[in-house]
């Protein structure tokens, strides 16, 4: 348990940073790539979680627990949001029977 | 803070009352609460406090955009009344939906602490997703509902990831801690803290849609049930820029060199791409949306002018701004179901003809809107001219003085066609609560801008 | 240590890039939930031990099986052809690495960020977020509920089918 | 110079009668029946000559040289102040005379002319107001109460070319009259302005007390003199501005007589005479009126030459007697001039009027081709125009003579060249009025048609009266080498400071008066030969004719070449200004930046595809630019 | 008080006409108010040396409500009241729909014209100023002619991008007063700006003036618009209207910005000179006689404006003579414009002629109105060139000579005009035509005579405008030392 907890000791802080950058990366790359809604759901959270990291990891890194509070938080809104948007895709879905990103395109110029 | 308490009291209140199926008795449930929450909120005028170890700082800035947006709220209300008249189902959860919307604004306005502003964002955000999508039938309310979601989470995450990199850098989201860890840069920001502020502000900046992040507003704007647009128009602008402001006001200014550059470059773009677009648009709602984004341009300058009085001037524009918008969709509404469910500006035609007074109304409210006098809206962009001006900032002034024509093209364009002949008059049938609240706004609208309302912040 | 590190940040990498690359919803969620708790992991080594565990129950308990169950309920496990256009799709993986690039450039640490308070290992666990929880952030905590109870509303306002 | 002239203070009424008839006539113009207007108008205007003639009565006797008459205030402003004043001296109470007693007479004969016009109310209001803007002109005491007669005359004559407006030719006569006046008056206005600057007033009084402190040439004097000349050139129909005159011939025989033979067109001529101080500061412009002058009467004679209509080779008569006058004004001469001026009233408005008669006896015709042995039927018309024939062309003991006589002493006096030139337009002169003579009133009858008849008693005792003073006019002023004293002259040399002062020496004078005299009498001859013996009748309008006799017949071309150079390229500038500029350049440009900016709208608004993925790559990419940004600046 | 009866009798009896339903009525009662209220001015000229009104109409930023007059506003004053009464009796004839509204519009603008010219703080001023623009559109797009739509929105952009310009101004200058920051003029006027600051707010200031008035190349709105207005929306904007920019000019330019008028001199010069020239030459050649007309009044608003910068005693007594000259003159002859196409069914030139067989008062009438156009002395306008030419000459011969050329093509195209109209054979077509009415002779008779009386009599103008200039002067602060410098 000690030697975890002093991992952040021994692992750089650029690290966590360069990882959370890749992860929140390629969330957006995902959001970008992909059509189907649940999927680009999917690469949001992934990029949430980045965010979660990243705070994490500078929270371990000044001993300041609000950083993990506010990960905390984010994990509610997270799930909030999840639930709001899943709601919104299976209506979709009842509308225009697809998930398709690019579907909905009445609304425009 | 008890108005707060209220507020969330009401909106389970009118969920409760959901079950009663009785829809007469939620507006006026809902406005008595608004009501006793205005009350509640004037009551804390100039006592300055402070709740929970200084999350939340409830001033009288705070207090006037909340008393502004409560107005705003109740006007919508009661707008409402008319609006859900048609609606079977869940006419309480958009009531409450919009209540609890409001309640987030209210953190927004009066945080000091980032996780407020998340909170307060999300909690006026996540109600809105679902209240464009209200429609559920309708495929442009889905539509609204899906875009509008997922660019606001999308957009979230960015602010999440600036709050992330400040707290990094600083150690705290205490807004006043940060501005105290900044300040001992000088001005010459870390690339990380620089990147970390500019995605906050990204954040907030999409709220407001401001230019380029405005692509959601259009889109959302017409899709969303005209009550709920109306809603966003006003009270999400509103709240949005208070977050700003408070934002700027207590963390961030003076802004470092390059942010403020970008600002500055949001606000040109605002201006210039909600008004272009707007120039030929033929949807009134989306005509609305843009303009809203000029608007937003307006605003911004006022809030980069730094000045004493900014704060202030953002008011006023805000509220004269929604004052004038809520009515203009009561109108609109009322044409849109005369002419049987189209939006174009051609629905306005023949309205001289039918309802004069309800044009001379209109003419006001659009006078208003472009910023002519003798309106409240030529005082209000009067007044954020003389701050930028007075600050120094020529050329963007000048740019937005352009500008400010483009928006009376188009405005008195709407104008022009309540003034022509209609070729199929169709009967028009205004509910007379509707008309009060028209003529109501509109007399508001003459006489704010006649007698100079200000308040001393 | 530092191995671990890697190790748990290569998984986390390759299944997030197969979360974006694989066509079929249900691997996508798969590779999530490898991925999250690969995060999990990351937590612990951070002695973030309370939030790893939520992390754990949040999403790969609550979150993830809400998209399968969505997944089930709309039928959309098949893998569905539902892919953009080349250039599209090259230009986003240009973007998310120009992105990656940027951001990497710009985090790039300059500048000695100093530890707020000694390092100490323990606020990570429930005591010391509770602590901090119901006393600091009291506040946001209770608007949480409110977050909460309109997003249960509106979720079931959108979901429920009306007759 | 308070009125010591006994009666001055009724000067006023002397503008005053003829505007009372002006608002009589013009005002009740429906109520007036048959003559009554004629007469009302006729003896308003006499009752002003009456006045006249008793102000120059007791303002020959009382010695007086001028008499000031302010009415009131009319503009002042800063320090300008110009009084609406009168002034009566020597110069200004001979041509009020003039304007009134020959203005009388043409009224007095209008009443038979225009009986038969169904607007002869209208037509004798409008000449009063004539004669009332004429003697506003030569009474005003300054030079802007003397320009508001100078445009008024303009204007009169503007209604009264167009008085038979039905036909497009007058009105567009009309209105050539009117704007070549008005450039004519631009310079004039711009010339007073500058006196005013030199003077500090335009008071004729003040800037000729003050001009004498002047020195000769100087530029601003030179150039005040050239604008006024401007003005006078159009007034007084001299080249390049003459060419409406022969036009004005459109109006009523009357109006010819009275405005462009009598007074109108002499206009001119009193105002540089009574700017004859100015003028003898500015000898260059001297020299340029000498030219501009002796060109006129030249030229306007050979187009005479060969003009058919009666009234046209009056007119060019007329502008080149005046031309005759200018070349007296150009030599310094003013009092030359002035009595030219006087004597060609006198038998040019007889001219006119009789030629009047004719055409009323020949039921409106008046082409000479078309006339001929009028004599027998119309002898009083045949011998008062005889008289003026006689005296326009120089023949002792006619008022011309004495007149022509002395501006070609003066000429000679100056240089013999200009006295030749001067004395060829002369003998021209009298070949085309001959010519007139013989083809109208001898010969045979060329129009069978019509049965001429002399014309009424009233019409005829104007021209009596007036062959009286064309006979003995000259009579006035009678140099001394006919024992004479000069007195017309003298009488104005109190006014008008001539230049000339050294007199030739009586040999010569009287060598050069027999050598144009034979010259005269052989030029009748030549006349008579070919237009009475021969029986040549000029060319049809159809005919061939020499290329030289062409040039002439159509003046020299010159309302074409103005028509070319300045009417066509105006109305091409008037279409390009409007449809290239306006229309295509100025206008669009507003347009075009509101069209383009609605263009970028659309292209603005194209950006909103309502396609989600664009809408993330959007934000992306802005969220990109944005950080690169702050990363490099 | 006597200001704020002025300022406001128009407007309150214009919304107590709106509930009214009969027309005749209404008519009476805005001609009533109309006729009072130049009543009330005149009183005001022969009695009252100057009246202020201040109000402290609230504390925001220390903007007053302040009404005043000095000459300049007086004249304007006077010629807003002076030709309301006949706009008012000039819509006595057609019968409209919406009579009290066309009547409240009326006399919506005349309050607002009134304000502009009464107010004493730039703020103020400009309120008024735009507030002029809302009536007018409306009477111009309700009531307007062909193709009035799409004209109307031009017309209002245009003038309001310039107004925005001149906002732009007023708050730069706001933010340059000392201490407590105002409006008023009186503040401004103390104001010394840098002369590199001057340059550049020149054209911030002018350019809404240059439109409003119009000058050379910003006039282009100004030609389809009158000739799409309505009688009485031609006789606003053509009588008055143009005259704000010439007062907002006198008001703003001289006193705050005398170093950038030096500065531009002479380039406004030669711009409204072009525009003296350029108008005349494109009237000759137009067909549509409102057109004619409308080029007609550019060409003499633009000598007025030449005139104005020509920076002179002389120039400066004769623009405000002929506001008054040119107002009257040019609704005189819109209004005849206007009655001979009622009469006869067109404005195109080509078909008319001959029209005097039929209507020999008309045509006297117009005549005159073309004298007066025309600048024929007896005539007002007359005076009011014969002045301001020798302002301009006083600047330079050169710009003299260009601007009499006015003299030369405005007799060139009125009378082609006058010839087209009413001269040559009678008109088979208009052989029905009836003469002028009783209520014409009540319209025109007026307006000619005052064309008349203020060209054989001019002093009381000429004094009234003396006082105005002197005032100015005294105003002028820079500028003053400069123009006495010209002058004396």
């Amino acid at each position: 348990m000690k030697e975890i907890s002093s991992a952040i000791q021994l692992i750089p802080l650029e690290n966590y940073i360069g990882l959370s950058v890749a992860l929140f990366s390629i969330g957006m790359m995902g959001v970008l790539f992909r059509r189907n809604t649940i999927a680009i759901l999917m690469c949001l959270e992934l990029m949430f979680n980045s965010v979660n990291l990243l705070l994490t990891a500078f929270s371990a890194y000044h001993s300041d627990p609000s950083g993990q509070v506010f990960v905390f938080f984010i994990m509610i809104v997270a799930a909030a949001e999840v639930a709001v948007g899943l709601a919104i895709v299976v209506m979709m879905k009842r509308n225009v029977d697809s998930v398709d990103i690019n579907l909905l395109n009445r609304l425009k110029w | 803070m008890s108005a707060l308490i209220l507020l969330t009291v009401f909106g389970i209140i009118i969920l409760y009352l959901g079950f009663v199926n009785n829809k007469t008795i939620l507006a006026p449930v809902a406005i008595t609460g608004l009501v006793a929450t205005l009350i509640l909120s004037v009551k804390d005028w100039n006592l300055g406090s402070k709740y929970f170890h200084d999350m939340m700082i409830i001033d009288n800035f705070s207090i006037s955009f909340n008393v502004s947006m409560l107005i705003i709220t109740i006007l919508i209300f009661l707008f409402g009344i008319n609006y859900y008249d048609r609606m079977e189902h869940h006419v309480a959860e958009q009531y409450a939906l919009m209540i609890f919307a409001l309640t987030g604004a209210f953190l927004m306005t009066s945080f000091s602490n980032l996780i407020m502003l998340f909170l307060g964002i999300e909690i006026l955000s996540i109600p809105l997703y679902i209240l464009a999508g209200g429609k559920k039938s309708s495929f442009r309310s889905n539509e609204a509902s899906f875009k509008y979601f997922l660019l606001g989470s999308f957009a979230t995450t960015f602010f999440l990831f600036g709050i992330a990199l400040v707290y990094g850098a600083s150690a705290t989201f205490y807004l006043p801690e940060i501005k105290n860890y900044i300040a001992q840069f000088h001005g010459h920001l870390p690339p990380m803290l620089m990147v970390g502020l500019l995605f906050i502000l990204i954040g907030v900046a999409f709220k407001v849609a401001v230019a380029p992040f405005h692509f959601w507003s259009p889109d959302v704007y017409e899709g969303a049930p005209t009550l709920v647009t109306a809603f966003m128009a006003t009270v999400v602008k509103t709240a949005g820029f208070a977050a700003f402001y408070r934002l700027l006001g207590m963390g961030l200014l003076p802004l470092p060199g390059p942010l403020e550059k970008t600002l500055w470059v949001m606000t040109g773009l605002s201006l210039l791409v909600g008004n272009l677009a707007a120039l030929r648009q033929t949807n009134f709602k989306r005509l609305l949306a843009y303009s809203a984004i000029v608007h937003t341009g307006f605003m911004m300058l006022a809030m980069l002018s730094q000045h004493d009085s900014s704060a202030a001037v953002l008011l006023y524009y805000t509220f004269v701004y929604s004052l004038a918008t809520v009515p203009l969709f009561i109108i609109f509404i009322h044409m849109k179901r005369a002419s049987l469910g189209l939006e174009e500006l051609s629905i306005f035609r023949g309205l001289y003809r039918q309802k004069p007074w309800m044009a001379v109304f209109m003419t006001i409210l659009l006078m208003s809107l472009a910023g002519l006098p003798p309106t409240a809206g030529f005082l209000a962009k009067y007044r954020v001219f003389i701050l930028s001006i007075s600050q120094g900032y020529l050329a963007i002034s000048i740019f937005a003085v352009i500008m400010a024509v483009i928006g009376i093209y188009y405005y008195f364009y709407v104008l022009r066609e309540a003034f022509s002949e209609s070729n199929s008059p169709t009967p028009l049938v205004i509910n007379k609560l509707n008309a009060a609240l028209i003529i109501v706004c509109g007399t508001a609208v003459l006489l704010l801008g006649i007698f100079v309302w200000s308040v001393p912040i | 240590m530092i191995f671990l590190f890697y190790f748990l940040s290569a998984i986390m990498i390759i299944c997030a890039l197969a979360v974006v690359f694989s066509k079929n919803p249900i691997n996508n969620v798969i590779y999530l939930i490898v991925c999250f708790l690969a995060m999990a992991g990351h937590y612990i080594l951070l002695n973030a031990q309370f939030l790893a565990v939520v992390h754990v129950i949040v999403y790969t308990g609550a979150i993830m099986v809400l998209f399968l169950f969505v997944i089930m309920l709309l039928n959309l496990n098949k893998a569905i052809i539902l892919r953009k256009s080349t250039v599209t799709r090259v230009s986003a993986v240009i973007t998310g690495g120009i992105f990656f690039l940027v951001l990497l450039a710009a985090t790039r640490q300059t500048f000695e960020i100093h530890a707020r308070y000694p390092f100490t290992s323990e606020f990570g666990l429930v005591t010391g977020i509770g602590t901090v929880l119901f006393n600091e952030f009291l506040l946001p905590f209770e608007m949480s509920s409110i977050l909460f109870i309109s997003a249960m509303v509106g979720a079931l306002m959108l979901g429920k089918k009306d007759v | 110079m308070v009125a010591s002239i006994p009666y001055i203070t009724l000067a006023w009424l002397v503008p005053a009668f003829p505007l009372l008839g002006f608002l009589i006539t013009g005002l009740a113009k429906n109520r007036l029946k048959n003559n009554q207007a004629g007469i009302l108008a006729s003896t308003l205007v006499s009752l002003s000559f009456l006045i006249s003639v008793l102000l120059f009565f007791t303002m020959k006797s009382s010695g007086q040289e001028s008499a000031t008459l302010t009415l009131f205030n009319w503009i002042s402003a800063g320090d300008m102040k110009i009084p609406f004043a009168f002034m009566i001296d020597h110069l200004s109470i001979i041509m009020m005379l003039i304007v009134t007693g020959v203005g009388s007479l043409i009224h007095i004969y209008s009443i038979g002319y225009m009986h038969d016009d169904e607007r002869v109310n209208t037509f004798f209001a409008q000449m009063n107001l004539f004669t009332f803007s004429m003697l506003l002109l030569v009474m005003g005491a300054n030079y802007l109460i003397l320009f508001i007669g100078w445009e008024g005359v303009g204007f009169c004559s503007y209604l009264l070319i167009g008085f038979w407006f039905k036909n497009p030719d007058y009105n567009y006569a009309a209105r050539k009259a009117f704007v070549m006046n008005r450039i004519g008056d631009l310079g004039f206005i711009l010339g007073i302005i500058l006196l005013f600057f030199t003077f500090k007033s335009v008071s004729f009084t003040e800037v000729f007390s003050q001009a004498a402190t002047l020195q000769t040439g100087a530029p601003m004097i030179t150039l005040i003199t050239l604008l006024l000349l401007v003005g006078a050139v159009g007034k007084s129909a001299q080249i390049p501005l003459y060419t409406w005159l022969p036009d004005a011939m459109a109006g009523p025989t009357p109006v010819s007589a009275l405005i462009h033979a009598a007074t109108m067109v002499t206009a001119g001529i009193y105002m540089i005479a009574r700017s004859s101080i100015l003028y003898n500061l500015a000898p260059i412009t001297l020299n340029i009126i000498i030219v501009i002058g002796l060109a006129t009467a030249i030229l306007a004679a050979i187009v005479g030459l060969r003009q058919n209509d009666i009234k046209k080779v009056l007119a060019y008569s007329t502008v080149s007697q005046l031309g005759y006058m200018f070349l007296a004004l150009g030599l310094g001469a003013y009092s030359a001039a002035v009595f030219h001026l006087t004597t060609h009233a006198f038998f040019k408005a007889l001219l006119f009027l009789g030629a009047g008669s004719i055409i009323h006896a020949m039921g409106g015709e008046q082409d000479i081709r078309k006339m001929g042995g009028l004599k027998k039927k119309m002898p009083v018309t045949f011998l008062t125009f005889l008289t003026a024939t006689l005296a326009i062309s120089g023949i002792p003991p006619f008022s011309g003579f004495f007149s022509k006589d002395q501006i070609l002493t003066d000429a000679f006096e100056n240089n013999p060249v200009l006295y030749v030139l001067a004395l060829g337009g002369a003998l021209i002169t009298c070949f085309y009025m001959f010519r007139l003579l013989y083809l109208v009133f001898y010969g045979n009858q060329r129009l069978s048609t019509s049965h001429p008849h002399e014309s009424p008693r009233v019409m005829t005792i104007p021209l009596i009266i007036l062959s009286v003073l064309s006979v003995f006019g000259g009579f006035l002023n009678i140099p001394s080498l006919f024992g004479g004293d000069s007195g017309f002259s003298e009488f104005l040399h109190k006014t008008i400071i001539s230049k000339i002062t050294a007199e030739l020496d009586n040999t010569t004078e009287i060598g050069l008066i027999i050598a144009s005299l034979i010259l005269l009498g052989l030029v009748i001859l030549l006349a008579y030969r070919t237009y009475v013996k021969k029986a040549v009748v000029p060319a049809k309008d159809g005919e061939k004719i020499s290329v030289f006799g062409r040039i002439i017949a159509n003046k020299f071309y010159l309302d074409e070449i103005y028509s070319a150079v300045f009417e066509k390229p105006f109305g091409f500038l008037s279409d390009f200004f409007y449809n290239q500029i306006e229309t295509k350049i100025l206008d669009p440009i507003i347009d075009e930046i509101g069209i383009l900016t609605s263009r970028l709208g659309d292209l603005v608004r194209k950006l909103q595809q309502g396609i989600m993925s664009f809408y993330f790559f959007a934000m992306v990419a802005g969220i990109l630019l944005f950080i690169i940004f702050i990363l490099i600046v | 008080m006597i200001l704020i009866i002025i300022l406001l009798l128009p407007i309150i009896t214009g919304l107590l006409l709106l509930p009214l339903k009969n027309p005749a009525t209404v008519r009476i009662i805005a001609l009533t108010a109309a006729v009072a209220n130049l009543l009330i001015t005149l009183g005001l000229i022969i009695s009252v040396p100057s009246a202020t009104y201040s109000v402290n109409w609230t504390h925001f930023m220390g903007t007053q409500f302040t009404l005043g007059y000095d000459g300049i506003s007086l004249i304007m004053i006077l010629l807003t009241n002076l030709l309301f009464p006949f706009i008012i009796l000039s819509g006595f004839t057609r019968s409209h729909i919406k009579i009290p509204v066309l009547n409240f519009l009326i006399l919506f603008t005349q309050s607002s014209l009134l304000g502009v010219f009464l107010a004493q703080n730039a703020f103020l001023f400009y309120i008024f100023w735009e507030l002029t623009l809302i009536p007018v559109y409306f009477i111009l797009l309700l009531w307007g002619g062909e193709n009035r739509r799409a004209i109307t929105l031009k017309f209002f952009i245009y003038t309001l991008t310039g107004s925005l310009f001149l906002l732009f101004g007023i708050i730069y200058l706001f933010t340059l007063t000392p201490g407590l920051h105002t409006t008023d003029f009186s503040a401004f006027n103390q104001l010394h700006i840098p002369a590199h600051t001057q340059n550049w707010l020149f054209w911030i200031l002018f350019i809404a003036f240059a439109i409003k008035m119009p000058v050379f190349p910003f006039h282009t709105w100004q030609p389809s618009t009158y000739t799409m207005a309505s009688k009485q929306g031609v006789m606003i904007l053509a009588g008055v209207m143009t005259k704000m920019g010439i007062y907002g000019a006198l008001r703003f330019l001289f006193p705050i910005v005398p170093e950038g008028v030096l500065y531009w001199q002479n380039i406004v010069i030669a711009l409204c000179l072009t525009g003296v020239i350029y108008a005349s030459v494109i009237a000759f050649r137009q067909s549509n006689i409102k057109r004619l007309i409308a080029f007609s009044s550019m060409a003499h608003i633009s000598l007025m404006a030449a005139a104005m910068f020509a920076l002179n005693v002389y120039s400066l007594q004769g623009l405000l003579f002929q506001v008054i000259s040119h107002g009257v003159t040019i609704v005189a002859l819109f209004y005849l414009v206007h009655l001979i196409q009622e009469r006869t069914g067109t404005l195109e030139l080509p078909q008319m002629g001959g029209l005097k067989h039929v209507a020999p008062g008309m045509a006297i009438l117009l005549l005159m109105a073309v004298l007066g156009s025309i600048a024929l002395p007896m005539t007002s306008g007359f005076v009011g060139e014969f002045l301001i030419i020798t302002g301009l000459a006083k600047q330079s011969l050169w710009v003299a000579l260009i601007g009499g050329t006015t003299m030369i093509l405005g007799a060139i195209y009125m009378l082609y005009a006058y010839q087209r109209i009413m001269l040559g054979d009678s008109n088979p077509a208009f052989s029905k035509v009836q003469d002028i009415r009783v209520l014409d002779y009540f319209i025109l008779i007026p307006l000619i005579a005052v064309i008349f009386v203020l060209g054989i009599y001019p002093q009381p103008v000429l004094d009234l405008a003396e006082a105005s200039v002197n005032s100015m002067q005294k105003l002028l602060g820079p500028a003053g030392e400069v123009i006495s410098q010209l002058t004396h």
